[in-house]
């Protein structure tokens, strides 16, 4: 039996499918673009040339995401925090708090022994403290998203970043960028002004050893480093890191094929 | 050695313009802003001279504006992108009343008096900010080029509402009505009329008065002054020399400056 | 009296007086120890602004600071959690500097009922800080009532006696109506500074009084009288040059403090500020506090009638506007600043009716926000510029 | 044919309530044409009855604005608001006020008369204060500002009594002056009387939701049925009101029905409701088979499940200390013992905390009780932001992805710990 998991997020869409022993058989990535759909239908799509398989031979689809609900072959629809703890659970067992941050949220969940969500934070009413504050960032110093990182690692005397606001950041960096302070010194002040804002979201759920970092974000090395410094704690964040809601996804969907099979029978 | 020039460093355009001391415009010219302001603005500026085939050092005095005004080392004096915009509003359209000005970061709203004189303004410096960043964010959101996004919307029939004050929420929003499957001219009509709600709201607070005057970047979006339109109700002034305005007030008010210290001076 | 004249002609003397006030001012709660060591209990109290009676703790042996928020350098990392990103900053950076545990020589906290965050806000202080005693005083709204000054003696008496508690003592009334002489005294010379400002302004900024006000939060009475006395003398020889700025009124910043980058910028921006409601808690009394008969009621009926008036408090038929109304024309201002922190609510909605009272006469005037934390300036900057020019320019 | 007679009384409560503030808006409506006294009071801690005995027609603005929030006109009326200079920031009521009065004081109840007299309960927040403040100078109205101290020590002090009850006196001298009617005792305790019948009934009613499954919806339901107790409270029509609820009430305990038909998880809800989007919020939640058993919104006004009862024998005095009160009034150790005590006794699975910009005096505090209720006494509590007024400020898809997941782990824990 294989199962699918897919995680339609507001910059990436992912797939991952599972076979029925829970082993990860094929990935899929993508840009979301302006066409959820299409881009849910393309990761899957990959997924299955990748595992050689067809679309029949999908037991059970769980959507996830901020797109979960335009999955249109999903069968059912779970939220992102449930699938990141359940994804996290399974990459990494001993894992108590985990933090997302995503394009229009970061989150921050404290999981129980079986991966079960016991409380989980988001970041309030406002934007601030996203992925999108990195956007932005990448966006005014003309640098691309996947550079971030590194460029702030180089940093020898961080800038602190004030403005909490997306929109106005972008004003304070080119204020910066105006009076002449190196880019390196303005990014790191952007990940350290993010971590700072995760930091805090995780204090809410309660920080216990091994945090795992879920999400696009978690690949910015930068970031990893920022957060590293500021909580004092090992981080997980590995390859599939970025998958972490597609395998939790297609964990559900792995419990739901067996109940359905079960009633079935 | 008579001539002046204004210099309005926008955040993405800067625009700078030569005129003579009777105030009659010789040259303009833009570049877009890049990270060394001073030399943006010298850029600029030279562009401006080459029409007319001024020589820089020609130039008697120079006035600067715009969020980089103080990055201009070359300025005899700096003056706030407000005060100058409604200067060259008035310089260009004699009866306007209300301006409203548009930028990559920000958008205001004033009121002037027949002098130029600004009673009263309004800037955006809350969650509503980023006006024309927020249609850049909407552009990427739908993969569309920020020059498409006014003729696209005027092809809207269902308009959608987008409440959020936060420009970052807003876009949000936009991604969540794509992925309802909402058309793409509705949305975009929605993130016009949602920008268009916001600046009429800082019009109000400073009191609607007629003729209205639209300068910045934006008076080239034929979707936003539409939308603008129906919503005040009123035609805008909009004319090739909008996106000068804040230069051709900057280099008017240097004349003024110039004429009060040769008064002293005498 | 060490004073001399440098080539410029200004004391050195004062500049060196308010160089290291502001440097206390930077680093609020290093020496609270040294002074509680010397006060007579050894007990310091905190408070919170507006209202918060200074006299009653300082006259029963202990030491009131003044603890308004966290200044620009605070980072938050512990407080977002316990409020909401839609409330001040005040608030909020108040309750990191707790939580970072800088106040471990405070014994107490003093919320006076300004506003809905404070009243609440001591209710969070109680339970994070379960050993730090946290008093709430409610002051009266109902300004005409008959019982109002009873009710407030009751009040005064109650925080005297749960204060006095924390060692076992008594308020002794004496000692209360000493403590009000000396404030007395000292609010005397804070007057007399800002009559001083009023006329030259350009003698004395705006950044360097509230500097002093804001120092005198911070020690002993009679420590802050003594730089007074020193100061109100040095800042006499100040001859600095009078520049071409517009003579402002600054409204609205009276509980959040603003960055000391933000005052000094309002004044660079071509404005003189000629009266502000800065610190009004700390020079709240417009005149003398009686200092016969009961403490209590004399502190109680000033409140009623001799309180600045700010946005915190109901005063009936005294109406805000036109007190700003005479602040203008009596210190001969072009215009009003109103600089109001970023979602103080009382401050907010008062600058609906003191704007419209403006309009109605004429008066220029700008509003803008600040909060503490704050470490850009350019839409400020761009704004108070744009007012200077209007006014400077066009008149 | 068989539901028609077993549920003889379904839908009375709102039926009746509905026809009930139609009688009182047009009462407000028609005041000022009869030349009869108009007082305009807020809610929590209200003093009604006292107001009563003078005939004044009362209105109260906060149920004003809620209404436009329900009606979904608030967006613009506070829009005008902040045309005149009114900040994003400040009370989302407030500024739907004064966007009815600069239009008119027309809203979709009809028009309302201007006041008399304003009177202003301190019990509430700061902002009432700013609120009558702002109304005063519009109106020229008289304005008394009934000064409540805040429960700083869990109770009044004697202070305290002395205070407000002497306040009470001297505006029993206001509203001689205003009305010309003198103040009548008698009439006062008959108010009252009518005032702890509806009381005790009210009670019954929010009590009723201890049934397991709870007949009522104590916040989404509620919130109608509290309207009669804060507007109408000392009239006979506010009794007979309560009296048809609980017949309503008590239908369906008999079928064991209630609002929500399989109920799943019981809550307790803090904070007021997002009014402009009150129908979409009660979804995100009826879809996963929520009932509210207790809510602390229905407390606003005053407090009656702890005991609290109006008593005609001593008038003043006990409605000065109704006016202490309400939930807002409150200091926090109190609101978190009764918070809990709703938890425990409605046997409520989980806390839902809705914070909303527009009220300090709500909302400030509420982040720590979060807190409070996960670390300390280990419930399982959601905390979602938006607002009680402006439109603008509800993100439906935020609010959707934190109220599904929140009910995914309440129900992965439930199958876990099987």
């Amino acid at each position: 039996m294989i199962v699918a998991g897919v995680d339609v997020g507001s910059t990436a869409t992912k797939s991952i499918l599972l076979n029925e022993n829970g082993e990860i058989i094929a990935r899929g990535l993508t840009h979301t673009g302006a066409n959820v759909v299409k881009a849910a239908e393309r990761v899957f799509n990959q997924a299955l040339k990748m595992a050689d398989v067809e679309e029949w031979d999908i037991a059970y689809t769980v959507g996830t995401g901020y797109g979960r609900f335009r999955v249109p072959f999903g069968d059912t629809q779970i939220t992102e925090i449930s699938c990141h703890a359940k994804g996290a659970h399974y990459l990494h067992p001993g894992t108590r708090t985990i933090l997302d941050i995503g394009g229009q949220d970061t989150k921050a969940i404290k999981v129980g022994p079986k991966g079960e969500v016991i409380d989980f934070c988001m970041n309030d009413k406002c934007a601030a403290g996203t992925g999108k504050f990195l956007e932005a960032a990448a966006k005014v110093m003309d640098i691309s998203l996947d550079d971030l990182g590194v460029i702030s690692l180089k940093s020898k005397k961080p800038l602190r970043i004030t403005n909490v606001c997306t929109v106005f950041v972008e004003s304070e960096i080119i204020s910066h960028l105006a009076w002449g302070k190196k880019p390196e010194d303005i990014l790191r002040g952007v990940h350290n002004s993010i971590s700072g804002r995760s930091s805090s979201l995780l204090r809410r759920v309660g920080l216990e050893p091994e945090l795992t970092f879920t999400g696009g974000v978690s690949k910015n090395i930068g970031m990893v480093a920022a957060l590293k410094e500021k909580l004092k704690l090992k981080i997980n964040a590995t390859e599939d890191s970025q998958y972490t809601g597609a395998i939790g996804a297609a964990l559900f969907a792995l419990e739901r094929a067996s109940i359905k099979s079960v009633t079935t029978n | 050695m008579e001539f002046i020039g204004g210099i309005d460093v926008g955040s993405r355009v800067t625009k700078a313009v030569v005129i003579d001391k009777k105030g009659k415009i010789l040259g303009r010219g833009t570049t877009m802003t890049g990270a060394y302001l001073a030399q943006s603005a010298e850029t600029a500026l030279n562009k401006a001279c080459q029409i007319e085939g001024i020589r820089f050092n020609e130039i008697e005095y120079i006035a600067s504006t715009g969020f980089g005004r103080y990055q201009v080392p070359f300025r005899h004096i700096q003056i706030t992108d407000i005060t100058s915009n409604a200067f060259g509003a008035l310089y260009i359209f004699p009866k306007t009343r209300c301006i409203i000005d548009i930028g990559a970061m920000n958008a205001r709203a004033m009121k002037i008096n027949e002098e130029g004189r600004v009673l009263k303004f309004r800037m955006n410096d809350k969650c509503a900010s980023g006006a024309g960043r927020f249609l850049e964010r909407v552009a990427l959101a739908l993969e569309l080029e920020l020059d498409e996004l006014g003729s696209i919307s005027l092809g809207s029939k269902n308009p959608q509402t987008i409440s959020n004050i936060c420009a970052v929420l807003a876009e949000s929003e936009v991604i969540n009505l794509v992925t309802k499957g909402v058309d793409v001219e509705d949305i975009v009509q929605g993130a016009h009329k949602s920008i268009t709600d916001r600046i009429v709201a800082l019009l109000r607070q400073v009191g609607i008065e007629n003729e209205i005057t639209l300068t910045g970047g934006v008076t080239k979006n034929v979707g936003m002054i539409k939308a603008l339109e129906e919503k005040l109700e009123a035609p805008l002034n909009v004319s090739a020399d909008s996106e000068f305005a804040g230069a051709i007030g900057a280099a008017l008010l240097g004349i003024m400056r110039l004429e009060k210290k040769n008064l002293a001076e005498n | 009296m060490q004073t001399h004249q440098d080539g410029n002609g200004y004391s050195m003397t004062f500049d060196r007086i308010i160089s290291e006030c502001r440097r206390k001012v930077e680093s609020p709660f290093q020496e609270i120890n040294k002074w509680k060591k010397k006060s007579r209990t050894g007990l310091a109290v905190g408070t919170f602004p507006v209202y918060t009676p200074w006299e009653i703790i300082d006259g029963c042996g202990m030491f009131p600071i003044g603890i308004f928020g966290g200044g620009s350098d605070i980072e938050i990392e512990y407080a977002d959690s316990l409020i909401q990103s839609f409330i001040c900053s005040i608030a909020r950076s108040t309750l990191e500097v707790g939580l970072k545990g800088k106040l471990k020589d405070v014994d107490a906290m003093v919320f006076p009922s300004i506003c809905d965050v404070s009243k609440n806000l001591s209710g969070i202080w109680e339970r994070n800080f379960p050993n730090l005693q946290v008093e709430f005083i409610h002051l009266p709204q109902n300004m005409y009532s008959e019982s109002a000054v009873d009710y407030l003696v009751h009040e005064y008496k109650r925080l005297a006696d749960n204060l006095c508690t924390m060692n076992g003592s008594t308020p002794k009334e004496d000692s209360i109506l000493e403590s009000i002489s000396v404030y007395n005294e000292n609010r005397a010379k804070l007057r007399e500074l800002y009559e001083f400002r009023s006329k030259e302004p350009w003698n004395l900024s705006t950044l360097e009084l509230y500097i002093i006000i804001r120092y005198g939060t911070l020690v002993p009475q009679s420590v802050f009288s003594e730089t007074l006395d020193k100061l109100l003398e040095s800042v006499l020889l100040r001859d600095k040059g009078e520049r071409d700025s517009v003579r402002v009124i600054l409204e609205g910043s009276f509980c959040e403090q603003p960055p000391l980058d933000m005052l000094h910028l309002l004044e660079e921006a071509g404005c003189y500020i000629v009266d502000d409601d800065l610190l009004v808690g700390y020079r709240w009394f417009m005149e003398d506090v009686s200092t016969e008969g009961s403490p209590y009621r004399n502190l109680a009926e000033a409140y009623i009638n001799l309180s600045y008036p700010s946005s915190v408090r109901h005063d009936g038929n005294r109406s805000r506007s036109d007190h700003l109304l005479e602040k203008v024309e009596k210190n001969a201002a072009a215009g009003v600043l109103f600089c109001a922190a970023k979602f103080c609510e009382p401050a907010l909605f008062d600058y609906v009716l003191l704007k419209d009272a403006l309009e109605k006469n004429d008066i220029p005037y700008l509003s803008f926000e600040f909060e503490e934390k704050m470490g850009v300036f350019e839409s400020i900057k761009t704004q108070v510029e744009t007012f200077v020019e209007s006014i400077l320019f066009f008149s | 044919m068989m539901d028609e007679i077993k549920f003889k009384y379904q839908g009375v409560a709102r039926t009746y309530q509905r026809e009930l503030l139609d009688n009182w808006y047009s009462g407000i409506s028609s005041a000022k044409e009869k030349g009869e006294k108009v007082a305009y009071l807020f809610i929590s801690g209200n003093i009604a009855e006292l107001l009563r005995v003078f005939n004044f027609h009362l209105v109260y603005p906060e149920v004003n604005a809620l209404q436009c929030g329900v009606k979904k006109v608030a967006g613009d009326f506070i829009m005008k608001a902040e045309d005149v200079g009114y900040s994003s920031d400040v009370c989302g009521y407030v500024k739907n006020d004064v966007g009815l009065i600069l239009s008119g004081n027309k809203g979709p109840f009809g028009t309302l008369s201007p006041p008399d007299l304003l009177v202003c309960t301190y019990s509430g927040c700061m902002t009432y204060v700013k609120w009558f403040e702002a109304l005063a100078k519009t109106y020229g109205a008289e304005l008394f500002i009934l000064d409540v101290p805040y429960l700083r020590e869990g109770k009044p002090t004697k202070g305290d009594m002395k205070y407000i009850c002497s306040q009470l006196e001297e505006l029993i001298e206001v509203c001689e002056r205003k009305t010309g009617i003198q103040y009548d005792e008698d009439k006062l305790k008959e108010i009252l009387g009518n005032s702890v019948k509806a009381e005790d009934l009210w009670v019954d009613i929010l009590q009723s939701a201890k049934n397991e499954p709870s007949p009522f919806d104590a916040f989404f339901e509620a919130v109608f049925f509290m309207a009669p107790i804060y507007v109408l409270r000392g009239t006979e029509e506010c009794v007979e009101y309560y009296q048809k609820a609980k017949l309503e009430i008590e239908e369906r305990i008999q079928h064991k029905t209630g609002p929500i038909p399989e109920e799943k998880f019981r809550i307790v809800m803090e904070g007021p409701p997002p009014w402009p989007h009150f129908r979409s919020f009660w979804e995100l939640f009826k879809k996963w088979d929520v009932c509210v058993v207790a809510s602390t919104y229905s407390k606003v006004g005053g407090i009656w499940d702890f005991g609290f009862r109006h008593d005609p024998s001593r008038p003043l005095e006990s409605i000065a200390e109704y006016a202490t009160n309400c939930y807002t009034n409150y200091n926090w150790k109190m609101r978190s013992e009764m918070i809990k005590s709703y938890i425990d006794d409605y046997h409520a699975d989980a806390l839902v905390i809705h914070s909303v910009k527009s009220c300090r005096a709500f909302s400030v505090g509420q982040a720590d009780a979060r807190e409070r209720f996960i670390r300390e006494y280990n419930v399982p509590t959601l905390f979602i932001e938006s607002d009680l007024a402006d439109p603008r400020y509800f993100s439906e898809a935020q609010m959707r992805n934190r109220i599904d997941a929140f009910f995914e782990s309440l129900e992965h824990r439930r199958l876990v710990e099987v």
